[in-house]
């Protein structure tokens, strides 16, 4: 199956911007279902970029965030080309990475 | 009156604190360092501030201190949600130094939405997708130099019926 | 004191009620007719593509209510979603010629 | 007893519509079905009712009527949760079936860019066709399993194959056969009936209404509404395609909802599909 993470890191000379939109349910645990039952929470805890072995944003996420969520910021330092390295945690432990290439 | 000293000491610290890394970056000395080990320290999902059910109780347990207005952070968010399951909302600052950007619902049964860790040379922008359980306050609180400030904005959230 | 005293006379007059209204109420017949007569009108709206999801509703409603024995609510019920049947096929039918009035042109 | 009496009520007061109405009709009753002519009046109930719209923005829905909605879509456009599915679809188009086939094959150009053309009248059948009834009858054919119409796989076929068509302007043709003008007509018709205990019709939200609040939701134009299909909606929390949009609009005004590519869906869309021909193919799209 496909990655659960879907990048767009776009360079404009000294800064890079970054999209990314991942694919997951994001259960608050304070929704009921059609049966009127508690969905348990499931949520994506907190998801980590790094650019050349450094950290440069962390995302700490509650059920708050909307499903399937997204995120976007900007940073410094990188250049076409260079490699992104995205991955998540969720309160079940699941994970997912990926990496992708500045444009 | 305990309570009251304590907050008073804990905000002069972090006064102190703030004005310490501010010094730092007059001397031209590299606050990287500083603001990397302050991530460093941060890097542990914040537990506690996600089972905060007030705004006030989340905030404190993130930062410990308390937030003040500031007309240099500006939030862009709807005035009226199309759906509160997707409220788009954005940030963006023209404050020095920030290290954390947090995002706040304060009528959510848990407050806290969603903390971002921003290390030096990642800009103080940040834009998300947060659900809102109904029309309530926005919080964002932005951490910078060591301090706290904070803005404030209402969405109304209304739902159903036959739109689209 | 004088404040229970009212509250138990409030508590007799509502038991007294309901026992005449029970002994008033519909036969478990009185509901089997009701009910045929609704689902009778109901398929007569679904014949003119014209159902409405309170009449089902309501339908359900007086079922539950007939399970629990309680045939005088039951019979009500099946009376109210004959009526809402009755509302939904006299609306399919007016709208067989009255839907042009709203047309563009 | 009160109730027997309001019966009474409603069916005298039938009789008396009835009476009034066969004496006002016989000029309505005389109209010759005329699509072009009605294509060319709707679009301009339209843009007359909302002059500040381009025309080609109208398959936006209610972002084209609301400045803070317009501004929330932008920020979603920016990656769109529609995304997921929209990829999914491109998957499985491709993969081909057990027995070696895809659904490439069952359609005119390999299924590319051909969204704009659905639905279309099968002179030989003598009915409308859907591109998602089209899209199961290639699976069946195939000996495949038909998929559900609402959302999920169905939508996700749909997405895709609308993405290949986007900007590509609605083409919907009436041949000359008398029973696609009756399908038209039926469509037409079932559009504009009030039904469901609130006695709405599809028209009172979506041509009298566009614009407006309805428990705080925009509504969106009809104008090219079916343009944008399938659509990933917030309340659904997920995509739904055309038979869900009909379906769900049906028990939100308390009418209980037909089968999915029951005829009279098939026709209205083939209605709403005609009077919204020339203007672009904007599907997937995002709804909140």
């Amino acid at each position: 199956m496909a990655s659960t993470i879907r990048v767009r890191a776009t360079s404009s000379g000294e800064t890079t911007e970054v999209q990314a939109l991942i694919q997951h349910p994001m259960d608050s645990g304070f929704v009921k279902d059609s049966k009127g039952e508690i969905i348990p929470p499931h949520f994506i805890q907190q998801l980590i970029f790094e650019h050349d072995g450094k950290n440069v944003f962390t995302a700490d996420w509650g059920g708050g965030v909307s499903k399937d969520p997204y995120v976007k910021f900007a940073f410094k330092g990188a250049k076409k080309g260079d490699e992104l390295k995205i991955s998540w945690i969720d309160n079940k432990g699941a994970t997912d990475t990926t990496t992708a290439k500045i444009q | 009156m305990s309570t009251m000293a304590n907050d008073f000491s804990a905000t002069r610290r972090l006064i102190l604190k703030g004005a310490g890394v501010l010094t730092l970056i007059g001397l031209g000395i590299v606050p990287l360092d500083v603001t990397k080990v302050l991530a460093a320290a941060n890097d542990k999902y914040p537990e506690e501030a996600f089972k905060a059910k007030s705004e006030a109780d989340a905030i404190k347990a993130l930062y410990g201190k308390t937030p003040e207005p500031s007309d240099k952070v500006k939030m862009d968010a709807p005035e009226i949600a199309e759906n509160g399951a997707v409220v788009p909302i954005s940030v963006t600052t023209t404050l020095a130094d920030v290290t954390s950007i947090s995002f706040l619902v304060s009528e959510n049964p848990v407050a806290l939405v969603a903390s971002y860790k921003i290390p030096a040379g990642t800009l103080p922008n940040v834009a998300n997708r947060i659900k809102m359980a109904r029309t309530s306050n926005v919080v964002v609180v932005v951490e910078a130099g060591g301090k706290l400030y904070g803005v404030s904005k209402e969405v109304k959230v209304t739902v159903g019926g036959c739109g689209g | 004191m004088r404040n229970m005293m009212q509250k138990s006379a409030l508590v007799f007059a509502l038991i007294a009620a309901g026992a005449v209204s029970a002994l008033a109420a519909g036969s478990e017949e009185d509901f089997k007719a009701a009910y045929a007569a609704a689902e009778a009108a109901n398929r007569e709206a679904g014949k003119l593509r014209n159902q409405w999801t309170t009449t089902a509703n309501t339908l359900a409603a007086a079922k539950k209510a007939a399970d629990a024995g309680d045939f005088d609510k039951a019979t009500a019920s099946a009376k109210e979603a004959e009526a809402l049947a009755k509302a939904s096929i006299f609306q399919a039918t007016s709208e067989k010629t009255r839907w042009k009035d709203l047309e563009i042109r | 007893m009160k109730l027997r009496s309001a019966i009474y009520l409603a069916s005298a007061a039938l009789a008396l519509a009835a009476l009034t109405l066969a004496s006002t009709l016989p000029s309505g009753a005389a109209d010759k079905v005329d699509p072009a002519a009605d294509a060319k009046a709707f679009r301009k109930f339209f843009t007359d009712k909302f002059p500040k719209v381009k025309l080609e923005d109208f398959v936006n829905g209610p972002y084209s009527m609301n400045e803070d909605l317009y501004r929330q879509w932008q920020e979603k456009e920016q990656f769109p949760p529609y995304e997921f599915s929209l990829e999914m679809g491109k998957e499985m188009f491709s993969k081909p079936f057990k027995n070696g086939k895809t659904y490439a094959d069952c359609f005119p150009n390999g299924g590319i860019g051909i969204r704009q053309n659905y639905p279309y009248f099968d002179e030989k059948e003598g009915k409308v066709i859907t591109l998602e009834l089209a899209l199961n009858r290639c699976r069946e054919a195939n000996g495949e399993p038909p998929y559900s119409y609402v959302k999920d796989e169905m939508a996700a076929l749909t997405a895709y194959m609308a993405f290949t068509s986007r900007g590509k302007p609605m083409d919907i043709k009436i041949p000359n056969d008398p029973r696609a003008l009756e399908a038209y007509e039926k469509g037409k018709e079932y559009f504009y009936t009030r039904r469901g205990q609130l006695n709405f019709s599809c028209a009172t939200c979506h041509v009298q209404s566009p614009g407006e609040r309805i428990r705080a939701e925009i509504l969106a134009p009809a104008l090219g509404i079916v343009n944008a299909m399938p659509i990933y909606r917030s309340e659904w929390s997920g995509m739904g395609t055309t038979s869900r949009r009909f379906t769900t609009c049906n028990s939100q005004i308390r009418a209980v909802p037909l089968s999915p590519q029951d005829d009279e869906y098939r026709n209205v869309e083939y209605y709403l599909s005609y009077v919204s021909n020339g203007l672009p193919i904007s599907g997937p799209g995002a709804r909140p």
